[in-house]
Formats: structure tokens, C-alpha cells, sequence
């Protein structure tokens, strides 16, 4: 009795979308234009503060550029268009 | 054809004997009606008109007890008193 | 991230220790597992000035890294768990035995930990036989890990939540209705707050299925409420992955992240139900889903309508909740019919109560801490403009946001429930 | 003689608990509900009519002597039905046995698989369950923890719950009869919660976690099925709310900066404790501030509502304080007596923010503590500051939560009987 089974149906979900290899690297950071998505709590701007200067100081990054998120909300696509256009890689941030 | 299985009652016996209830009075002629009042508004106003009518149409006498808290029993020696000294009382629930 | 990634960017994401999990999870469940993360130690927000500087220091040398390596590939791909096999479920092989049989839901993580009916096809074949849609369909992506609701993958969940057959369509409406983008399901799902969803039915369904718009409605009970309730849950954590400790973030979570579901009390409401306001007709059947992070009983005997606006909007009005510093649309009540008499007699509108509360509601942003005044002039400021301390700060951004229904039995109670302050709005859904 | 008058609201929980309790022929008058919003003139309407058929019992021969003894639901412990999940589900449902959702059948196997560990005989009494006042067996309560789809390792939890519960300070009469939304949050502190695996961390209110949830719901099935309060008969809700399904968590010890709920109430930190709560429901309370007084004052300020049976009755509010921010009040040098007093201090309520109604209800609940309470008078939420519960439970985030009080209970610790086997590492 014990070890009779029964066929069920699985009920977990899975996105359709088949697993792209999305990860792109850069040869280096010289001269590269970062991008930092900022979540708005509280810390994540000074962090940033501190990272940029690390990272123009240290690795030669060329600028940085902020976009300031609204609390939970997600960014919308112009904005994130706005940021891909301006820098070569792109940092988000989430967590508190 | 499926199978019966035994299922077992998940309410509890009462253990509270079936009681009867005190024999009816005959009439309210002359009798000491007791209060309980839950302290819920306007109760005060119901027991009020009550006692009122028990004693002009009735020539019944009342007597009024208050309950701190709608929510917690009467003290046992509210209970006590009343039984003591009346024929019938009247408890509330409700708001 | 992966939005950033998409558009062929190199992209990191830095989270803190208690969201590594979400991050990772949700990468992998949206099939890039291999997206860079790079971990600073949580809760960062307490840190002071000096802190952070070292967190920075010891941070910058992984970004550096992770931007420029490719990482490793070889992780990519490996769990087949991230793969659609195909629209359709598959059926696997489990004990029948039931006590077996729960055994392994509760290993593979697959319920909320209460027992479940087991998903067999003649189950589901039967539930199915409640729609015209066809199994494969997929009714919608469902955050934060966007697994398909296929209308086969919601009745399986629906099985397993112990419904009956006919709820089905409701299940199916529900589901839309939470992946409406108004309603930010991501945002729910995979927050710290106590988020759930609440489910409202209206219109001849409530009473042909039996859901209790009455006596206890939110409460134990009713087969109903209690299965639907669950169903949409099973279907939030099995579909859309949010497993709590992984996606599901909560801090405490709340009770009513098992089940969250009632009918309204259409009969006893002296105004237009709610999807009559929401410009459905009142023959049809429909589904609301609201977003609540609690519930607050608000008991008054008050008799008189300028008192009982007053208690509710000074309930309302509260220097931690979410809705005044992010300014969502979702804010609720639960108005008993004695209360929602008392408003209807004075010949106030529901309009005209929404109204009069979203004017009484107004928190001074004197009252918020430092740090929650901060984040309510940046989430806010589109909204309002510039934020002061002086500043008299509105719930919701417009009076119509806050929700009202009336339901339950005789009593003198409404239950408030606050929004979770990043949902637009509530979302209504016809049910066919 | 006694006779009850009942609004109409409430002729149902007077009509079954008079006949759960052995007076089936107990007379009750009827008025209409809601009287509370009456005008006088009404009043005096429904007095007439009540007063009529008053006098019409009084003087009613009991024409009913012959009904059979003994209650319907007692008679039959062993029922046969068809051995599948729907005919069983559907069984229950019908007799009003569930919460709605599926059970595990309550077999005699499954019953005394679930006893076999526990060190308790089956007809061992435990407790009587109001509103029924049923009577709680190791047995009885252990059908009902196999419907809920408890380990049999968690009997001896559930069983110390069910005496926590019965004692008279919670006041089960209350929360399980009343019109509010009360609910039975069961906590549990020290070793057993590891052991049993329970969920003290991220989403421990919420879903996921076999004991949590099975051992929340048994204790509501208790309730329900020997405790008899059926929701629209003896359980009066207006709307109740979700924690009526279930309400259950452990304390986080390990990142609790203070003493455990349990320690703080005499018993060792190796005892297994439960303590229940008379909860009215759940309010999250978000601060991102960083700053001990300033948390403090938050947390009072949304404690002070002028809706609660806290104020109205003088309650015992409970705080879940998140990890995170029990260390920074910790941190600042807090101890847990002074967060309560802080608390205390911080969240009296200007008895004006009451509407008269309300106020007056107070005056006469509370004059025995307060003396004449006025329109000027500072309510404060609780008698004193350490009746105010602190307990520090959560995962990761900036959230702790008000759990309102239905005001009439005081939470109740017990520990949990556990027998050699049991405690064995």
C-alpha cells in the first residue's frame, strides 16, 4: 500500500522565455561611462558617492550617471533606455 | 466501487448534562424580576422602559445589576445576589 | 538588471546580504542565472558615513571584477528547473498515499504547509471542463519569478487548494487581475513588507459558488473563501516563485498570506456595489484584487457621521505606514453595514465618504521620521512637488483611490486595510 | 427562572450556547439589532414588545419534557464514508467541521499514531473549550490536529495551547463570541521550535511552514469543533479576519538582543513555552529611522488609535519587534523594560479623540481603574507599562507589527509537556 504511486500533474510555473546568455563584460573600465540605478533607500546614494570616486580613481572610469528610483516601483523603459544609451555598464541596486 | 474508511468525530461531548429548566412561573403578579445589564448602549434605556412596564402593568418589582464588561461574565456574586432575592432574571445579549 | 541586460549592456546588480537571495532567485527564474550580484552586508541603511566608505572600499574591486570577467558560464544552463519544457504540465510520479504524498509537497516546497488534494489529471480534466479556454493558454506571467498561468497550471494549483471544479474561472480572473501592472505584483511579492492579496468577489457568482459576504467573511469557515483564497496563494508561490526566505522577502509576512478572500454584501450595502462603481453591470460576476499589509478593526459605536469619519480618518492616518510615504492607490475599508447605514442615512454618497476621508486623512510630514520624510519627498514629488515638513501629506493621490466595500454580519466593525503604497490601483477583472 | 434577551444579531450564539450548555429550552427574548442606534422613543417600542412576551414565559407550562438526553454530536465517534478526498472533505464540510479548506481523514490510525508519542493517554482531560465549554481529551484534540495535518510530533504543542487558551484570564468566552475580529495568535518560545523546525524568521506569519501552519490551525479546528464556534452561530464576527484560519509564529531567539518572551515570564530558556494572544489583527508598522527615540515615538504614535479595544477596555497590546530594529533600540542602551515604558508613556490617548459614544463606554469600563474619566483624560493603552508584550520575531527588513488586543484577555503562557522520548537531542 505504502509504495503504490499516483501520477499527478506538476504545478510549479516557468517563464517561457528559454535562457538568452544575457551576461556581457567589458575589456576593461578606462575610460567607460557607468551607469548607477539607485533605489532610493536609505545609504544606497552615499555608497554610490563613495563607489564613484573609487571607481574613476582607482579604475579610471570616465564619469557616472545616476538614475534615482522611486521606492518599490520598477524603472520605466524610457529611463532605462536613457541609461543604456549613456553607459557602458550598468549598476542596480537592491536591498536595505 | 471505492472503499468506506472510519473517520473519527472531531467535536467533543458536551459533557454538560441536559438541564431542565426551572419550572415557568405563574404570572409575574407580585414577583422580583432581576437585571443582568451587559453595559452595551442603549441597554441601560431597555432595561429602564422594562422595569417601568413590569411595574406599572405588572405590579412586578425590578431590580437592576451592571456588568462591568460586555465581553466578561458577571461576577459570580452578582449572580449570587440576584438568584437570592429574585424570581426571574433577565440577562442580556447584543448591541 | 535583466531589463538593463536585455539591451545588451553589461549590467550588476549590488544587493545587500538579505536580498542576495531574492536577486539570484529571480535572475535564475527568469533564465540569467548568470547575471553578476554583487553582495554588500545588510542592512546597509544603518551604517554610518565611515562604514559605508569601507563597504565601497571592499565592494568597488568586485565590480571591477564582475563587469570585466565572464564569470562563470558553466553555471549557465546546468538547473533544468529554469527550462520551459513546453506549455503544457507534466505529470509526474508521487506516493498516493496521502500522508506520502504531503510529505513531499512539504519537501519540494510546493505548498503553503497545510494539506493539499493531489493534482491527478481525472482532477484536473474535471476543473478544466469549467472553461472554454483551451489548457495551454497562458492567462498570464505571474512575478516576481513570471512563470506562465497557463488556465492548466491555475487549475492544478486550484485542485490542490481543495476548490471545487466551478471556481475555476474565478481563479483565472484573479490571475489576470494580479498581473496587471497597476497592481505591481513584483512589488508584493518580493517585498519586506506583509504584502498578500485580497480577493472581493461581486455580482450572481458570490452566490451561485456560496461565498460568505456575511457573518465572518474574512474569517474560517466557508469552503469558498477558504479555497479561493488559498488557490491564488498556491498559484502566487508555485507560478510565481515567490517562496518565502527566497523571492518572498517579508519581514513577519501576515495570516492573511494563507488565505484573503470574501464576497461583498450586496444585499446589506445601501450603495452601488463595487463593480458597479468600477463600471461593470450588476449581472456581472467579477474579481477585485487588493493589496493589504494588515488588517486594523476599527470598533466604534459612534452613531453620528462626522464622528465616525472622524475615528476611521484618524485610523487611517498613521506616521508608519506605506501609503503616505510612497502615496500608492490602494488604501481600504471593510465598512460593517450598521456603519456604512449610519454614512448612507446622512445621505452621504460612497463618493462623498471617500471624499471626506481623503480630506480628514491628511498626515502632517512633521510626524514621519527623518529618513521616512526623505524617501516621501523623492517617491512623492511627482505627485506633490516639493515636500516640506509643513506639508499636510494626502493618503492616496486622489480621493477615488481608497477602496470601500460592505460586507459581514450585524456588529459595530469596519476592518482598515492599508495599502502596500507602490500598488496604482486596485484591479477588477470580469469573470467568464 | 432566567429568561436572556438577545438583539436579533445574536439569538443565534444565545439559542446554541444555552443548548451546548444543557438548557435547550432556556426562553430568550428577542429584540431588534442593532439597539445600540435606537432612538428612545424605539426603545420603548421594543420594551413593550419584549416585556410581552416576557410575560407570556413566565406563565408558559413547559410543554417539552420529553426530549431525548444527551446532545446529537457525541452519540457517534466513528463514522464510515467512502475512502477519497472528496467524500471525506465533503463530509466535514457538511457537518461544519473544517475551516473550509481539505483535512487529512481523522482515522483511528492516524489518531493514535498521532497520540502514540506524546505521553498523554487518549481520554486524558485537558481542558473545557468555551463557548461549548466542550470537553478537550488528548484524543479529541488530537482528531483535530490530524485534520489539520500535524506531525504527531507536535501533539504536546498543541495541547499546552489548548490549556493556555481555557485558562479564565484569556477570556475564550470572549474572543470566540464576540462581533470583533479576534483571533488566537499562538507563539512559541525555546528548544521545541528548532526541533519541530517552526518558522521564526522572514514570512513567519505568513505561509510555507508545515508546523506554523499546522499547529495554527488545529488549535482554530479546536476552537471550532470542541469549542463550538461556528462562524454566524456562537462565533458572532462582523468580518472577522485571515489569523481566524490561523495566527502562529515563534519568537526569533537568536537574534532577540533581549530576553525571550518566555524567559521574561519566569520559565527557563530551555523550556518549551506557548503563549497565546487574543489578536485583532495586524498592523505593519514600516520605519526606515534609524534612531532609537524616534523609533519609539513612531511606534506610539501609530499605537494610538481611537478605534481599539485596548483604549476602550484597557488591553494588552503586542508588539513583534523585527530583529533589525530590536538592535538598534538594544543598541541605544534599551532594555526591554524601557522600550514598554517609553511605549507606555508615549502612547496615552487624549480621551477627546473618542467619539461620545465610545468616550462614555470607556467612562464605565474604565472608571475602576481610572477614577472619572473626562474629556481631558491621557487613556493609556494598557494598565501598566509592562502589560504592553514584546517579542522580536522576522527576518531581514525595517518592519515590526501592532497586534491590537481584543481588550478583555490577557495572554496566557504554558509549557510544554514533554516526555523522555521527546526531548531526547
Amino acid at each position: 500500500m505504502a509504495n503504490e504511486s499516483m501520477r499527478v500533474l506538476d504545478p510549479i510555473g516557468v517563464p517561457s522565455v528559454r535562457p538568452q546568455q544575457l551576461r556581457k563584460v567589458l575589456s576593461g573600465l578606462e575610460g567607460k561611462v557607468i551607469g548607477f540605478i539607485d533605489n532610493g533607500k536609505p545609504n544606497f546614494h552615499y555608497l554610490v558617492d563613495d563607489l564613484e570616486e573609487l571607481l574613476m580613481q582607482k579604475y579610471g572610469v570616465s564619469s557616472v550617471v545616476r538614475h534615482r528610483k522611486r521606492g518599490s516601483v520598477p524603472v520605466g523603459d524610457a529611463a532605462i533606455k536613457s541609461m543604456v544609451d549613456q553607459c557602458d555598464a550598468i549598476i542596480t541596486g537592491s536591498g536595505d | 466501487m471505492t472503499a468506506n474508511i472510519f473517520v473519527m468525530n472531531p467535536t467533543a461531548a458536551g459533557g454538560n448534562e441536559q438541564a431542565a429548566v426551572p419550572e415557568a412561573l405563574d404570572g409575574l403578579r407580585g414577583k422580583v424580576v432581576g437585571f443582568i445589564d451587559n453595559s452595551k448602549p442603549n441597554f441601560d434605556h431597555l432595561i429602564a422602559e422594562m422595569a417601568e412596564i413590569l411595574e406599572s402593568r405588572y405590579a412586578a418589582r425590578s431590580i437592576v445589576r451592571r456588568k462591568r464588561l460586555a465581553s466578561i461574565p458577571a461576577e459570580d456574586q452578582v449572580f449570587a445576589e440576584l438568584v437570592q432575592e429574585c424570581d426571574l432574571v433577565i440577562t442580556g445579549s447584543g448591541d | 538588471m535583466v531589463e538593463a541586460a536585455k539591451r545588451e549592456v553589461p549590467a550588476l546588480a549590488i544587493c545587500s546580504t538579505a536580498f542576495a537571495t531574492l536577486g539570484k532567485s529571480q535572475a535564475k527564474a527568469l533564465g540569467h542565472a548568470e547575471l553578476p550580484i554583487a553582495i554588500v552586508p545588510h542592512p546597509f541603511g544603518i551604517r554610518d558615513r565611515e562604514e559605508l566608505r569601507e563597504i565601497a572600499a571592499k565592494t568597488v574591486d568586485d565590480i571591477a571584477k564582475l563587469l570585466c570577467e565572464s564569470g562563470d558560464v558553466e553555471a549557465f544552463g546546468k538547473d533544468s528547473a529554469t527550462f520551459s519544457a513546453g506549455r503544457r504540465a507534466e505529470q509526474i510520479t508521487v506516493p498516493s498515499d496521502f500522508d506520502d504524498f504531503n510529505r513531499l509537497l512539504m519537501e519540494r516546497h510546493w505548498g503553503d504547509g497545510f494539506p493539499a488534494i493531489a493534482p491527478t489529471p481525472e482532477r484536473v480534466t474535471k476543473m478544466l471542463a469549467h472553461t472554454s479556454r483551451a489548457p495551454d493558454e497562458i492567462v498570464a506571467r505571474i512575478a516576481p519569478g513570471y512563470g506562465e498561468a497557463t488556465v492548466e497550471r491555475i487549475a492544478i494549483n486550484a485542485v490542490m487548494a481543495g476548490c471545487r471544479p466551478e471556481y475555476l474561472p474565478v481563479l483565472l480572473a484573479a490571475a489576470e487581475a494580479v498581473a496587471d501592472p497597476d497592481f505591481n505584483l513584483q512589488g508584493i511579492q518580493s517585498t519586506t513588507n506583509p504584502g498578500t492579496v485580497f480577493l472581493i468577489l461581486n455580482g450572481p457568482i458570490a452566490r451561485k459558488l456560496g461565498v460568505n459576504s456575511g457573518n465572518n467573511c474574512l474569517g474560517q469557515g466557508n469552503w469558498a473563501n477558504a479555497t479561493l483564497g488559498r488557490g491564488l496563494r498556491l498559484i502566487l508561490q508555485n507560478i510565481g516563485g515567490a517562496l518565502p526566505g527566497e523571492m518572498d522577502r517579508a519581514t513577519q509576512g501576515q495570516p492573511g498570506k494563507y488565505s484573503f478572500c470574501c464576497a461583498e454584501n450586496e444585499e446589506a450595502n445601501p450603495w452601488e456595489p463595487l463593480h458597479v462603481e468600477r463600471g461593470f453591470s450588476a449581472n456581472d460576476s467579477t474579481v477585485t484584487v487588493v493589496p493589504p499589509l494588515g488588517t486594523w478593526n476599527i470598533n466604534t459605536h459612534a452613531k453620528d457621521v462626522s464622528d465616525l469619519l472622524r475615528v476611521m480618518a484618524d485610523v487611517m492616518a498613521f506616521p508608519a505606514g506605506s501609503d503616505y510615504v510612497y502615496g500608492g492607490g490602494a488604501p481600504w475599508l471593510v465598512l460593517s453595514a450598521e456603519h456604512a447605514f449610519i454614512l448612507k442615512r446622512e445621505g452621504l454618497s460612497k463618493r462623498d465618504v471617500k471624499q471626506r476621508l481623503w480630506e480628514l486623512s491628511k498626515l502632517s510630514a512633521k510626524r514621519l521620521s527623518e529618513k521616512d520624510f526623505a524617501r516621501t519627498q523623492n517617491g512623492r514629488r511627482a505627485e506633490l512637488g516639493e515636500i516640506t515638513r509643513e506639508s499636510m501629506l494626502p493618503i492616496s493621490p486622489r480621493p477615488e483611490c481608497i477602496g470601500i466595500i460592505v460586507a459581514g454580519g450585524p456588529g459595530t466593525h469596519t476592518v482598515y486595510m492599508p495599502g502596500s503604497g507602490y500598488t496604482k490601483s486596485a484591479i477588477t477583472r470580469k469573470i467568464v | 427562572m432566567a429568561i436572556e434577551v438577545c438583539s436579533t444579531a445574536f439569538s443565534g450564539l444565545g439559542r446554541s450556547q444555552a443548548k451546548a450548555l444543557g438548557y435547550p429550552d432556556l426562553p430568550l427574548a428577542v429584540v431588534r439589532h442593532p439597539f445600540g442606534s435606537l432612538s428612545r422613543a424605539e426603545i420603548r417600542w421594543e420594551a413593550e414588545e419584549c416585556m410581552g412576551k416576557i410575560a407570556a414565559f413566565a406563565k408558559q407550562a413547559r410543554n417539552d419534557r420529553a426530549r431525548p438526553p444527551g446532545g446529537g454530536t457525541d452519540a457517534v465517534r466513528l463514522i464510515a464514508v467512502a475512502d477519497d478526498a472528496e467524500s471525506v472533505n465533503l463530509l466535514f464540510r457538511e457537518r461544519q467541521w473544517t475551516d473550509g479548506l481539505p483535512i487529512v481523514p481523522p482515522t483511528r490510525e492516524r489518531v493514535e499514531h498521532m497520540l502514540s508519542r506524546s505521553g498523554y493517554m487518549p481520554n486524558e482531560f485537558i481542558a473545557r473549550v468555551a463557548p461549548a465549554f466542550g470537553e478537550a481529551t488528548a484524543e479529541s484534540i488530537a482528531v483535530n490536529a490530524v485534520m489539520a495535518g500535524c506531525d504527531a510530533e507536535y501533539l504536546p504543542v498543541l495541547i499546552a495551547a489548548v490549556e493556555a487558551i481555557s485558562a479564565p484570564e484569556f477570556n475564550l468566552q470572549g474572543i470566540q463570541t464576540t462581533t470583533n475580529p479576534s483571533a488566537v495568535w499562538l507563539l512559541v518560545n525555546g528548544p521545541i521550535v528548532s526541533r519541530l523546525g517552526m518558522n521564526s524568521g522572514i514570512n513567519c506569519l505568513g505561509q510555507g511552514n508545515w508546523a506554523n501552519a499546522t499547529l495554527g490551525r488545529a488549535l482554530h479546528l479546536v476552537m471550532q469543533n470542541i469549542g463550538g464556534a461556528i462562524g454566524g452561530e456562537m462565533d458572532r464576527a462582523t468580518m472577522g479576519q485571515p489569523g481566524k484560519y490561523l495566527f502562529c509564529c515563534a519568537e526569533n531567539e537568536a537574534e532577540n538582543p533581549w530576553q525571550p518572551v518566555h524567559v521574561e515570564r519566569g520559565f527557563s530558556a530551555n523550556d518549551s513555552v506557548v503563549t497565546v494572544i487574543g489578536a485583532e489583527g495586524s498592523l505593519n508598522l514600516n520605519t526606515h529611522s534609524k534612531d532609537a527615540l524616534e523609533i519609539l515615538r513612531i511606534f506610539a504614535e501609530t499605537l494610538v488609535r481611537p478605534s481599539g479595544n485596548d483604549y476602550f477596555l484597557c488591553g494588552e497590546p503586542w508588539l513583534i519587534i523585527s530583529p533589525e530594529t530590536a538592535n538598534i533600540l538594544s543598541g541605544e542602551g534599551l532594555a526591554k523594560g524601557d522600550v514598554k515604558r517609553s511605549l507606555w508613556e508615549q502612547s496615552k490617548l487624549p480621551a477627546r479623540r473618542l467619539t461620545d459614544v465610545d468616550l462614555n463606554l470607556t467612562r464605565i469600563r474604565r472608571i475602576a481603574e481610572l477614577g472619572e474619566v473626562t474629556q481631558d483624560t491621557m487613556l493609556p493603552i494598557a494598565t501598566a507599562a509592562g502589560s504592553i508584550g514584546i517579542v522580536v520575531c522576522g527576518g531581514p527588513g525595517t518592519h515590526s507589527m501592532y497586534i491590537p488586543s481584543f481588550g478583555n484577555t490577557r495572554s496566557v503562557s504554558r509549557k510544554v509537556r514533554l516526555n523522555a522520548y521527546q526531548t531526547e537531542p
